[in-house]
């Protein structure tokens, strides 16, 4: 059997294999470390930290919807120095790589958050939530204007040297041109897609499922418009991407790295499959060595998008 | 550590209208669940319903030879993937991860031990009496359903040696009414200076009302709460309840991780969701 | 038992009941006037109709994702004019009230479009679709600015007086702002949402599984972000709302109602279910003889957004 | 005018590793359906996968009296909803809807019949043989099928006076190779007086040259094309095929209403989806 090599580089950060575990979906990392080896994952992105410790909003945090789920956990965490001071440690014993997601109410508190990083060992790259729809102040608020966008990569641009990694939300008219915003503000890559901003009601009690009424909706429902998302920005900007939403096999992942993107995260999957990791890395190689392929590197961004056949030469000759 | 098992359906036997007990063949996980400890389930395949969901540990199975053979789930078909196992035939497979979360804190010979059910709430009843009965620690079960016909497994803890204390709704057997009637009538009767261990599961106005008995007899009590759980491993913080730890202001806690089970005194009961 | 009103008005029209077929999945109503009584639908949106006939596109036109499908047939219909004169009469026959969506690649086709039907006897209202994803001039074009949705709209207010529904695209970062300019311009009722933009890859031939490239999602997986549309639309603008999105049962159209729809359109489901029709309106009727309602009226809007009991006091106080 | 049927699965019996035939209790549309016909089915619930799939109307089933009690699918697993047909219990429910579709036109007495299936494209044809033995129709089969053991029902054809004509794509019984060698034979043995009928259907590029075939002799033949649908009904044109009728510009007609039989010498080959 010939070798392949799963591994991908985002920058200056090569990864084993292109499967991230996804913010918000996979705790601290340390909560999988007695069940999966975190150094067989190309990178842990851990939950999102704000500078300090925040409860989150009340119960009920989740909801499930044809083939997804909306959550509004309002970013319950530790803040970042706890994080640096608890989880870092054990995250690198496990040789785990981490990407910390960071959140801010204000641009000081981005760049702020990133500076304690900067300093901290063991963070392979920063992630810019600029996209999580489920707080009253900061994150998508950032990240659905240009301006916005721009600022807050900007500022924290100036206080690291870390791979940096906006996070774009999906609730916009046209994400390549936020994309295009994260690039000129200094962005190393950016990673698509958050959630989308969505509510259930329940019909008994006329009130919404969510205490906090709306919520982020993840998991394979969304698959098709993220992989748009990520094409429309592969055309558009040649900035690295990181593509998400609704990854639950190899195959799916295939979908974002042939659209353009260079690794892929995987969320709301690792909650019904959480040795998803190994099959994740099995799929691909399989998938490589069926079509004599060597690397990832052949296949990311390989769409072909030539006529279909039956398109060439259409017989009866569309209108418009 | 907990395993992912494809587990074939041994059995599938309907106890009623809405409860069953579906056999599982998973001994990796049933030989190593303990009392109060959960597994997440996902029959079926498909995205639609997408996540697993969290079911106790009902019964731990075992050959002739006391070779473990797997675990059994008490279900209640309330929504779309209980249906889904109060339909299965034997054969089709469960996706079953486990064994979950902290278990009860058996008592020990010499405290009596009185576990107080609410409808399907005697999921995680049938493994803690098994181990009580291993302890050699005297036990009740306090177990209240809508009808006669919704008391389940009775021989069963019989066999085990457990006392039982019963309540209907509709008076078809046992007290008239909540199960919390002969629980206070009991407390109340109980020797002050006798050592006893609470244990409850049910419906939360029920694990509730148990605590605030508990508390008024000063005794300690142990409830295993049931909310939406999204992973059951600790990584998506839905599961949370408000806790407040004696000398600590309360902080929502993942009860997949810090539960199910919970010192009933340190719950914040208005703070749960209204799963 | 007592009688319950399922009729509801959007300006003018009043309708028997809230269910009205979509738009592009029900033909032009006549195919299915073997399978249901079209008289017992609240309306009929018929396929969507250009000043000529067209094409569309060539196979693959639609592809199934988890819980829904992509859409991109590229509006293949006989033109308003064949429509007038050969789908009308049996439509008006059938009893049923029926909805025209139409299209235009420019303004101008569109007011030429809305002008025949106008003179036409059995149209009930005009439905402007500017949110077809789907084609190359035209629809999703208007529909995603906000200039081009008020001039849309505005010409063809000029040449019918017949109800006007323009179709919003949920494509967008705010809808109820389109919600707003499409009132200002003279609409009676808005109807959400379109399809989202999206793409499904096949990963062995890395080629688009639709010939267009991309199409538009439908299908439960759309509900809770098309839910979250209507209810932020009904805190912004006092404009009857035509909700739509993933309905696939009478709970499903009760979030639309109870978000603020005063009627729902029906989709993809009738490709599952096309006798959905009976099971909508018995599913409507139970519910509300449950609640002790007597009217659809008496819901639409109804949604409680009082904080929920276990955060009235938080006792976990959130930080922000 | 099709009706809606939540059909209880009455066998399922498994022919290969890949194909199955299964009954479903649908007499009302079993009664109605003419060779050709399909129905739209879904197996299961929940939403994903979400929409039905499109089959032949393979046998319609009768009890000892004659009565029809129901329908069979042959089914090919390739995808989803086909490995779930594959794996149903008796008793299970599948949703199915029909009949829908044109019909083959069966030939008549003056004429001879040929059926031209490849894999599972031999569906169509049982029923179409019943038809055409009912009129006194002399017919034969060209069945080609990977290899002997995917040939199916044979039997059951010859019961129908069906002469048949073998090829695997294995050599393992008939002609070493596609369908189509015999059939070039038996076209150019046949005598040109005679009148000949031919039914063709199986994947796309087999039905394509049985069309080049027929017209190369000048015979008329009908294909069952199989391509993807949405709804079965007109509702959403998504089963479009590019006809060219004689003296017309090439259309896109939706086969679900027009189809999915065609007269061969219309469909424009090469404007075809993948399906
Ligand atoms: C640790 C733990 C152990 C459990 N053990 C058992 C057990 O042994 N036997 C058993 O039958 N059930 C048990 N449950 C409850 C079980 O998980 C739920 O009944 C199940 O998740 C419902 O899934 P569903 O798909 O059928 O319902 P859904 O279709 O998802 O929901 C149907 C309705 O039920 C509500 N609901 C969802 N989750 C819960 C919940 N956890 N409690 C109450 N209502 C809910 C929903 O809001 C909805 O209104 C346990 C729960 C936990 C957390
Ligand atoms: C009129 C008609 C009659 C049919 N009769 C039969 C029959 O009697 N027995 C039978 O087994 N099949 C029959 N088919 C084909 C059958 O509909 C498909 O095999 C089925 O839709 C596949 O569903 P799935 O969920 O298993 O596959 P999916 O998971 O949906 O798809 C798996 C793969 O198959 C491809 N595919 C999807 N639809 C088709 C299709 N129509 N043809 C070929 N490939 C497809 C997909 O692109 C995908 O790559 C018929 C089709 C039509 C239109
Ligand atoms: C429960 C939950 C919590 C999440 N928390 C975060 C977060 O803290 N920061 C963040 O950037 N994204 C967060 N996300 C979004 C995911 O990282 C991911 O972008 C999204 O879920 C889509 O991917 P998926 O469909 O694979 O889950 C969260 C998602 C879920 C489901
Ligand atoms: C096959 C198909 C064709 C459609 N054609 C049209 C159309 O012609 N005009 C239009 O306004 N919307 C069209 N739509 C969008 C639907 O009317 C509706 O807005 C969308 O499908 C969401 O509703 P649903 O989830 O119930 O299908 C089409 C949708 C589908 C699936
Ligand atoms: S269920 Fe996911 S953190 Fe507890
Ligand atoms: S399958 Fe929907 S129009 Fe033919």
């Amino acid at each position: 059997m010939s070798n392949v090599d799963l591994s991908v580089s985002i920058g200056s950060l090569t990864l084993a294999n292109p499967f991230i575990a996804a913010s918000g979906c996979f705790g601290y990392g340390v909560e999988y470390a007695g069940i999966v080896d975190l150094a067989t994952l190309g990178a842990v992105a851990v939950k999102g930290l704000f500078l300090d410790e925040r409860e989150g909003h009340p119960p009920e945090r989740i909801v499930e919807t044809p083939s997804g789920m909306l959550n509004a956990i309002g970013l319950q965490g530790i803040g970042v120095r706890r994080f640096v001071a608890e989880k870092l440690p054990p995250l690198r014993e496990g040789g785990a790589v981490v990407i910390v997601n960071i959140c801010g109410s204000t641009i000081r508190e981005y760049a702020e958050v990133a500076r304690i990083l900067d300093d901290a060992e063991g963070v392979a790259a920063i992630e810019l939530n600029i996209s999580c729809p489920n707080i009253k102040k900061g994150g998508m608020l950032f990240g659905s204007s240009l301006r916005g966008t721009h600022d807050v990569v900007a500022a924290v641009r100036r206080v690291t040297r870390r791979p940096l990694i906006p996070k774009l939300t999906p609730n916009v008219a046209d994400v390549a041109s936020f994309a295009a915003a994260a690039r000129d503000a200094g962005a190393d890559a950016v990673s698509l897609v958050n959630t989308f901003l969505a509510m259930a009601i329940d019909v008994e009690t006329r009130r919404p499922r969510l205490s906090n009424v709306v919520g982020g909706l993840s998991g394979p429902a969304i698959r098709p418009i993220a992989v748009r998302m990520v094409h429309e920005c592969r055309q558009a900007v040649s900035l690295p991407l990181i593509g998400m939403g609704g990854i639950m096999t190899a195959e799916d992942a295939l979908e974002f790295l042939i659209a353009g993107a260079t690794a892929v995260q995987v969320g709301t999957a690792n909650f019904v499959d959480p040795f998803i990791w190994e099959k994740l890395t099995a799929g691909l190689t399989g998938y490589l060595r069926r079509h004599g392929l060597t690397g990832v590197s052949e296949i990311v961004g390989s769409l072909d998008l030539s006529p279909p056949r039956n398109a060439r030469n259409p017989p009866p000759t569309p209108c418009a | 550590m907990p395993v992912d098992v494809d587990a074939a359906v041994l059995s599938n036997t309907r106890l009623s209208s809405d409860y069953n007990v579906v056999a599982l063949a998973a001994p990796e996980i049933a030989g190593r669940a303990k009392p109060g400890q959960f597994v997440m389930v996902k029959p079926g395949s498909g995205d639609d319903p997408l996540l697993r969901r969290p079911f106790s540990v009902f019964e731990v199975l075992e050959d002739d030879t006391g070779r473990v053979t797997g675990l059994s789930l008490l279900n209640k078909r309330i929504g779309v993937t209980t249906r889904t196992l109060f339909g299965l035939a034997p054969g089709a497979a469960v996706r079953c991860l486990g064994p979950l979360g902290r278990p009860f804190s058996p008592a020990d010979p010499s405290e009596r031990a009185w576990m107080v059910a609410g409808g399907v709430g005697l999921a995680p009843f049938h493994g803690l009496a098994a181990a009580l009965r291993n302890r050699g620690v005297e036990s009740t079960l306090f177990y209240g359903a809508r009808s006669a016909r919704e008391l389940f497994h009775l021989d069963a803890f019989r066999g085990l040696g457990v006392g039982l204390v019963l309540a209907t709704d509709d008076g078809s057997r046992g007290d008239h009414g909540l199960v919390t009637l002969p629980l206070e009538r009991a407390l109340g009767r109980l020797d002050p200076a006798a050592r006893l261990r609470l244990y409850a599961c049910g419906p939360t106005p029920m694990m509730r009302a148990v605590t605030d008995l508990a508390l008024a007899h000063g005794r300690r009590v142990e409830v295993s709460l049931e909310p939406v759980m999204g992973c059951g491993l600790g990584g998506c913080y839905s599961c949370v309840v408000p806790v407040r730890r004696p000398g600590e202001d309360p902080r929502f806690v993942r009860s997949c991780l810090d539960g199910p089970v919970f010192d009933g005194r340190t719950v914040v009961w208005d703070g749960l969701g209204a799963g």
